[in-house]
Order: structure tokens, then C-alpha cells, then sequence
């Protein structure tokens, strides 16, 4: 589903961040994705979200080599992954509501049709009380559920998620990385890039650690 | 507070039923933010500017027509006073020859007395003209444009009646319409300088809306908008608020105009607005004028659509 | 990768050194944005308009100057044909009489042909004049400003030759007057006008570069910072722009102008633009003219100041 | 040095997100600041920073009673507190380093005096070869010792730090919170609110409990 080949990459003319990076991430599977801050996991990411181009190697994604994607390709790519940003990237003009349906309505969708599951998925994650109100009246942990309620709602068939827990006390961790799993059973790949060592034991899966520009994994 | 609601309100969310107005009908780029309401500001401002200047263009065009019109339809035949001849005799003759051609509808001999008042601003007031044997004036009106059988006309006159000669007014046709035609220009320019002014106001302001909402538009894509889909939403805001401020700026106009129409007919007693009235007429811009300036308000929020599609295209381009 | 460095190099730190060009000169707002541009390029189009409506104002001001001055500082004898006196001998004893007047400096008689000649116009080129007894023109060149001696010698010209009359071209002046002081009204107006729009500008953009900066106006707040600090930030970046935009309108508005100049001058062969010189001089507008387009920059610039402090200071308080 | 008497704070026409507080702060004191996401943390620290007025209660701040206080004072008292923002709050368009130095510079202090010391505490917090880069390329942790950084330049007599460690790795958490307690011993009275269990088992200090918007003291 997603295959990195000796893929490296440096901002600018900065040192190379990433170097000979080799890993592969099979349909439905589950994995964390840690490393000291600064080791390159939200640029690994961005290059599996085609935001960022891979200075050299191969990402191939959906069978696909990316380095020649025309953007009706890119665009369909896109629509099957989900992405929680570290920074959360929620529109501060739209209501929690809006934001979580966003990818419902960038696909042309009607209103109507996702209104249910919208709402279902905000009570889900504890925003039901909250869902009129803009993100910038949310307190941290509200903002980082919004995020994670929009990555989700499109049903993605990858999922990524950065740090997703940073801001969320231990129970709605837990809570959230049981969503998290039940995802993976409809049968989504799941990345979580995280710290959280607590978060890791929770739930044993692979963990690709980065370091020093490096990848291995720990199984 | 808002810690996470337990499963069974999951379940039981089919009975609740769910909020009404759940999605207002907000673009999804922002729309009525503070920068926002600059740009319609400068938007109605270069639009208010834009439709004065179209309508003083307007209202010289129409005042012009009417001096041109009316040169253009008269002409004169001016009989030089001539110790050897007599002078009202030939003033009869032309005035029988003139109402005998066809393309010419109305012939009137001006009474002395009535031409000798035209001569007297520039030969002073106090100066007894029935002694002085002056020119004589004989106004035809034409029927329609001048027909050929005007020339035959004028040469005609000139072996019949020597004294006689046929004036087309082209001389204050030529200064008049250098007047008007100059005013005209200047208006046109005004608004055309005024319109990039506001597409450049606009394409700047696409620019920075943009590139304050670069975030926005990298989310977007991230969430699987493609170009078109984005560049509708920024076009729509901008179309809006280019006709929120063309919209404005051309009322003011309007209200402006009636405005200044309203004055100079009150102020037309005073002797100052005779120069005036003799360029503007009536200070009237009449529906053309009306009609003109709301143009202008149209193309002020058309360029706003096309400047911003393209300023949009550009920069997503540029982001890929 | 960055992560943390161990505590023995912090003990080094002295001997490292430390880096050079550690803070750049930055304003604590951003200053270059797109949005920043937008405003320039606004302010820089307003400025360009004003200039020019100050330009074609003082235009109409030097060439109403010049006529005006003329005019008033001339006068004219007519003396009027009488068939029971001689022409000449009024002309002479006026011409006389009017060396006398202290205040009068120089005193010519119009020759006969030359008179004739600025009737021809009026009364068609045909005639010959030589048999007509015109009225004949007396042109007097005033000293300074008229005298209470003119008076006298006004009456005492229409006693000794009741045929003669003093002119002192009040109806011309008036005419003339009213025409030139519309003009240089509307360019008033609009420079006026343009620069209320560029202060609602600067107004509107100042409070859309507040509220997109409310976020770092509060972080500055919450660092510390007080409220003269911050305006002084924001102002001192919005009289940067003003001046940038200002400048850069200023500059195109004197190109403008010159080039017209230049233009006009090579037109003027050409028999349309006589009325425009008549009307507008030589298209010069002179030192002071290039000085009141500096002047309206300027001005735009400390609009700028003035109006983004008022509006920081406003929006400061608005907030706490 | 700070004091809460029946405090209550409700935002707009909400619901009361903090209801009859009563706790306060003694000077050279450490304690954690803690509660479920949502449970008004950050809206308390908010308070304490004045930047939130209180709906009703007393809030009372070096010895003075906050609600008449002028300007000047509050500005004055500002410059003796330091904080930590849960979203960073760094000026986009300053580097790290100028952002680092603005509580130094909004003092009015020549850029030559504190050079020195802005760069050690860079270079203390792993940001040493960072110092030249605007905010928006760093990494979520990278973001975070930044925030932090400039909450600790001015040595403050009271730190608020929110959630300072949620974006970054265990090690690195450990040593920011050395570096917290350094304050201390050095006369600050330090607030830090978090969700992180592993780090308040760490160094065990009072735990302030925010739950249904009631606070209660775990010593
Ligand atoms: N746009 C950029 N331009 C230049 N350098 C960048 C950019 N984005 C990230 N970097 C640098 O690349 C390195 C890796 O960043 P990245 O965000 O991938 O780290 P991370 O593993 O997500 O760290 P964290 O756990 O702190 O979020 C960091 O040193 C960062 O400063
Ligand atoms: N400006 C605001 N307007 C309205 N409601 C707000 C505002 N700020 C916060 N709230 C609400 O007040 C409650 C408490 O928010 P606060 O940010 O203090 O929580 P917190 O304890 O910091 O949570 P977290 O751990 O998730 O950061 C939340 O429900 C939040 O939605
Ligand atoms: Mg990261
Ligand atoms: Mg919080």
C-alpha cells in the first residue's frame, strides 16, 4: 500500500533529514511510528501524504510510483487517506462541525447525507456538546479530537496520525486509540506517530523508529 | 465539561434526532474577515471615482451631441453690406433662392436689430449700430444630413448673389468638438486608469488572501479538494465582495450625481453657472448616464471574478 | 538531527562563540507580506490619482494666473466711429490723456488693420473692413495694481471724448474666472475625495492587519509588552508603506506629467490643441506643481501615520 | 503570590467552566496542574495571566487584588510572570532566536546584553543549531522548547507552563523538567499543567485537580 525505497530527503540546502529510508506498510495493518523529537516522523508523513517531494528513491503508493502522478491521480490518492496534523490544521472559520465534514464536502457530497455520521462521530469522540462552536474557542484536547473526527469520517484506507494524543488525558487516549483499532478491523492501515510510551504499551504493534535520520523497525 | 460522552448516548443518538442548522452556507475560505472589508472599501472608492468620471464623459458626450446636433443642422448665409448693391434686396434674394433647395427646411432672415445685438459683446454696448452698416444673417435649418444639392446651392448664391457667402459652422464645429472630444478623453482615461487600479487593488488582495490562507489551502488539498474546487471557492468570495463594493461605490455615485444635478439647478440663477450650463446643459446624465455607471459597477465586480480566478490559478500552480 | 546537545557543550559555549547577525532588523509585525503589497499598491494608485487632480488643479491655477493677470492688468479704450468727428483725433487725445495717468504705464493705439483683424472672425473674412467704421482699440498696460487715478481718468476720458470708453474687462474676467475656478474645484475635490479613500484604506487595512495579528498582539501583551510599544510597531510599519506607496504613486503621477508635457509640446503643431493651450497655458506645471505632487505624497504618508496609530491605539483598547 | 477566593469563570452564555475556586500559590512553590481534557486548565491559567477576567470571586496576584488594577501595574506584573502556551504562540515571522529574546527586547533592553544568554538557553533546550529558522519549519517538539525557552529568558518570579511536554520524547520531557525545577531552586514558583502521568511520577510535587470545574489539592 505504501513502499519507501532508499528514499531520502533534505529541506533546502539543510542537512538531509531523512537518509536510505526503507520500509513498507501492508492493507490493514497497524503501526506506531516513534523517534526523539526533531527525527524526521511528521516529514515522513508529508512524503506519504505527497506534500512533500523525496529529494531521492522511490515512494510508491497504491502501486503507484508518485514521482509521476498527474493531479486528478493525486487528488483520487488523497481522498482514500486520513491525517490527523500534529498541529491539528483545523479552518478557525468553520464550526467543529464543518471541519470534521470537510472531506464529505470537498467530494460534492450532500449535506444531508453525512449530517448523521457527522454527528454520531463528534459525540463519539466527546465534541456532541461542542460541534457549533470554531476551533479557536476549543481547549487543546477538544482541537486535537476535532482533527482526529476529520481524518475518520472519510472511512480513509490509510490513516495517519500524528501525535494524536499529545493533548488528551490518559483515558481519552485510550479511548481514542480504541477507535483507532476498530478502524484498522474495517479494514484500514493505521500509522501513529507518537511518544507516548504509555499510548505504545497499551496496544502492542510494530513500531518504526527513527533515529538520526535512520529507520528500523521494532516487531 | 466536555469529557467524552458514555456509549449508550451513542445509541440513543437516532431518538434525539439531530441539530437543526448544522452547516451554515460559509465558503470555505473566510469571508467577511477585516481585510475583507478593506478591500471592498478600496473597491467602492475606485468605483465611485471610476463612475464620476463616466458620467462627466456621459454628460459632455450628451451636452456635445446637442451643440453638434444643433451647429450641425443650422447653417447661415452672411450678406456683406456693399455701398453698390442694395443690401436688403439681396438679402430677400437669398433667402428665396435658399427656401427653393430641398434638403433645406427652414430659411429666416435675422432682423437687423436682432443681429446687431449678436455683435455687440464684442463691439462694446454703447455703440450706435444702426449706422454702421454690418452684416446680415439668414439661418437655414436642414432637414436631416446635408444633401448634395447643398453644394450646387452654394455655388448658386455665390454667382447670384456676390455679397453672399454660405458658412457650415465647421470652424465651431472643430473647436467645440476639440472642447468636448478632449473632456470625453480625459473622463475615459480617468476610468480606465481607475478599473486597474481596482484589478490591481484586487489581484494584491487575492494575493494576500491567499497567502494568508496557505494553510487553509495546503488542508484542502490535504483533504482531497482538487485546484477547481478551491479556486470556485476563492472566486466566489472575491466576486462578492468585488460586487458588495462595485455595488457601493456605484450608488454613491448615483446619489452623487443626482446630488450635483439638484444643485446646479438651484444655483443656476447666478450668473456663474451660464458658462457652465453652456458646456454640462442641464447637468442631466438621463438614463444613459444612469446606465453607464452601473456598467461600470459590473465590470468593477467582473474583474474582480476574472482577476482573482487568475491570481487563484496562478498561486495553486506555484503551490504545486 | 536537533536533539538536545549535552551538557558539556553548554560549558563550552564561551569558547564557540557566538554566532553573528543574531537578530535581524524586524519589526515585532510581520512587514512584507502579500497583504502589505496589496496596500502599497493601493496607496500607490491613490496617490498616483491625487497627484495628478493636484497637477491638472495647479495647471488651471498658473494658466488662470496668467490670464487673470493679463486681462486685469490691461485695459482697453474703444473709441466708436462718429461720422460727425474725427476718428483719428479722438484716438490721438485719448492716447494723450492716458499718458498722462500715472498708474497707466505703456499706451498703444491699435492700428486700423490690426483691429479689423480681430473682427474678422466675427464678421466673416470677406468683408472689407477699410469702408466699415469699426470701432478702434486702445491698449493700455497697467503699473502694479489699478490706482484710485483711473477713476478720475475714466471720467475725465468720457468728458473730452464723449466717443471713447474705458473697458476694464470685468465680463471676460468673470467668464474666464468661473471656468478655471470649476476646474481647479473638481481637482480640489478630487484629491480630497482620494485621499479620504486612502485613509479608509490604510484605516481598513490597519484593522485587518490587527485582527490578523490579534494573536501576536496578545502574545506581545502577555510577554510584557505595553500598549505604546505595540502601536508604535504597527505604526511604524504602516508609515513605511505609506511612504513606500505614496513615493512610488508620486513618482509615476511627475513621469505622467512630464511625459504629457512632453507630448503636448509635439502635439501642439497640430490645430485641435490651440483651444487646449488656450485653456491650459503650455501644459507646465512648473516646480510649484512637481512640489504639490511631492506635497499629496507626503500628505498620503502621514495619513498613513496618523491613521493606523489612531486605529491601533482604538483596537488596543477595544481589545483590553 | 497567587490566590483564588471563589473564583467562577463561564465564557459568553456558556455553562461555568470553573466554579468556586479557591486554591493559591506560594512563591518558590512546584506543583502540577491537572484534569481531563476540557476541565478548564488552560482557562485558568488564563486567569492567573490576566488575560480572562474572572465572572465572579476574587483573584489576587502579588499581594494585589486584580480587578483594579491600571495598566501600567499589569504590564508590570506581566514582566515578573513567564508562560508556556499549549499552542506555542510563536511570532511566525521572527526567527526562534528573536522570538526567544522578545521578553528581553519588549523591556527595552540593548540586543548585545542578553545575546549571550538567549543563545545558552537555545542551546540548552536542543535548539542551538535551530536559532536561525522562522517557527513554521520546526517540528511540533522543536516548537515546544522554543515556547519554552522564551517563557524561562526572563526568569520569572511565577511560570505558567501548558502541557510544555506534549510534543516531545521522554528523554527530552525529563530534561525540560530538570531545567523547570533549576527554576525553582532558584526562586520561581512553577505551575505545570498536564495530562502526562509519567512525568508527574517523576518528580513528585501537589497535584491541583481540575474535575467538573471543581478544584481539589492531591498533596
Ligand atoms: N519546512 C521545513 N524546512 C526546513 N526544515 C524543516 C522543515 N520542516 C521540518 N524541518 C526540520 O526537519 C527536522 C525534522 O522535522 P519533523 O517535523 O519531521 O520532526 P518530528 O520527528 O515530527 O519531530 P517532533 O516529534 O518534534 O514533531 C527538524 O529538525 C525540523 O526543524
Ligand atoms: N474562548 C472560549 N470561548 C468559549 N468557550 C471556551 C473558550 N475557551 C475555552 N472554552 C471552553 O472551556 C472549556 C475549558 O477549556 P480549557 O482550554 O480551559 O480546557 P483544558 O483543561 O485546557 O483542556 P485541554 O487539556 O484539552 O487543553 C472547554 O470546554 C472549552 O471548549
Ligand atoms: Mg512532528
Ligand atoms: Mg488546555
Amino acid at each position: 500500500m505504501v513502499r519507501f525505497e532508499n528514499v531520502g530527503l533534505r529541506y533546502g540546502m539543510g542537512p538531509e533529514v531523512l537518509k536510505d529510508i526503507n520500509f513498507s506498510i501492508a492493507p490493514r495493518s497497524f503501526q506506531y511510528l516513534t523517534g526523539p523529537s526533531g527525527a524526521g516522523k511528521t516529514t515522513l508523513i508529508r512524503l506519504i501524504l505527497m506534500a512533500l517531494k523525496p529529494t531521492r528513491g522511490l515512494v510508491n503508493l497504491f502501486g503507484q510510483d508518485v514521482s509521476r502522478l498527474d493531479p486528478a491521480t493525486l487528488t483520487a490518492f488523497r481522498r482514500r487517506m486520513g491525517v490527523v496534523f500534529q498541529d491539528f490544521r483545523l479552518l478557525d472559520h468553520l464550526t467543529v462541525y464543518e471541519n470534521v465534514a470537510l472531506p464529505l464536502r470537498v467530494l460534492g457530497k450532500e449535506e444531508a447525507s453525512y449530517r448523521a455520521e457527522v454527528v454520531e462521530l463528534l459525540r463519539w469522540v466527546g465534541l456532541g456538546e461542542r460541534m457549533h462552536a470554531v476551533p479557536t474557542v476549543l481547549s487543546g484536547g477538544e482541537k486535537q479530537r476535532a482533527a482526529i473526527a476529520r481524518a475518520l469520517i472519510g472511512r480513509p484506507e490509510l490513516l495517519l496520525a500524528d501525535e494524536p494524543t499529545g493533548n488528551v488525558d490518559p483515558n481519552l487516549g485510550r479511548r481514542l486509540l480504541r477507535l483507532f483499532m476498530e478502524l484498522q478491523q474495517l479494514g484500514t492501515a493505521v500509522v501513529i506517530a507518537t511518544h507516548d510510551l504509555a499510548l505504545m504499551e497499551l496496544y502492542d504493534a510494530p513500531r518504526l523508529v527513527l533515529a538520526d535520520g535512520h529507520l528500523h523497525v521494532d516487531a | 465539561m466536555s469529557t467524552p460522552e458514555t456509549e449508550e448516548n451513542d445509541s440513543e443518538q437516532g431518538e434525539r434526532g439531530l441539530p437543526p442548522n448544522l452547516r451554515r452556507d460559509q465558503p470555505l475560505v473566510p469571508v467577511d474577515s477585516a481585510a475583507g472589508r478593506a478591500l471592498v472599501a478600496v473597491i467602492a472608492i475606485l468605483t465611485f471615482l471610476a463612475s464620476l468620471s463616466a458620467g462627466a464623459a456621459v454628460l459632455t458626450a450628451r451636452a456635445s451631441e446637442q451643440w453638434r446636433g444643433a451647429v450641425a443642422n443650422e447653417m447661415t448665409i452672411q450678406v456683406r453690406p456693399d455701398s453698390r448693391r442694395n443690401i436688403e434686396a439681396d438679402v430677400a434674394r437669398a433667402v428665396e433662392m435658399a427656401q427653393g433647395v430641398a434638403s433645406i427646411g427652414e430659411v429666416r432672415a435675422v432682423p437687423k436689430a436682432e443681429s446687431d445685438k449678436l455683435l455687440e459683446p464684442w463691439l462694446g454696448a454703447g455703440l450706435d449700430l444702426v449706422e454702421l452698416p454690418v452684416p446680415r444673417l439668414i439661418v437655414l435649418r436642414l432637414k436631416g444630413a446635408p444633401g448634395a444639392d447643398l453644394a450646387a446651392f452654394k455655388d448658386n448664391l455665390r454667382r447670384e448673389v456676390p455679397t453672399a457667402s454660405l458658412d457650415d459652422h465647421r470652424l465651431w464645429l472643430r473647436r467645440l468638438s476639440t472642447m468636448a472630444n478632449t473632456i470625453i478623453l480625459a473622463g475615459v482615461a480617468t476610468v480606465l486608469l481607475v478599473l486597474t487600479a481596482a484589478a490591481l487593488a484586487i489581484a494584491f488582495a487575492t494575493r494576500g488572501a491567499m497567502a494568508g490562507s496557505r494553510d487553509s489551502v495546503e488542508v484542502l488539498h490535504l483533504v482531497g479538494a482538487d485546484d477547481a474546487f478551491i479556486a470556485r471557492e476563492f472566486q466566489s468570495r472575491f466576486v462578492r465582495l468585488g460586487l458588495k463594493g462595485g455595488g457601493a461605490g456605484g450608488l454613491a455615485a448615483i446619489v452623487a450625481i443626482a446630488l450635483l444635478g439638484w444643485f446646479t439647478s438651484r444655483w443656476s440663477a447666478a450668473p456663474e453657472s451660464e458658462q457652465l450650463q453652456a458646456l454640462f446643459g442641464a447637468f442631466e446624465i438621463g438614463w444613459s448616464g444612469y446606465a453607464v455607471v452601473l456598467l461600470v459597477a459590473v465590470i468593477v465586480a467582473a474583474i474582480a471574478g476574472l482577476v482573482s480566478r487568475f491570481t487563484v490559478r496562478h498561486y495553486l500552480g506555484v503551490l504545486t
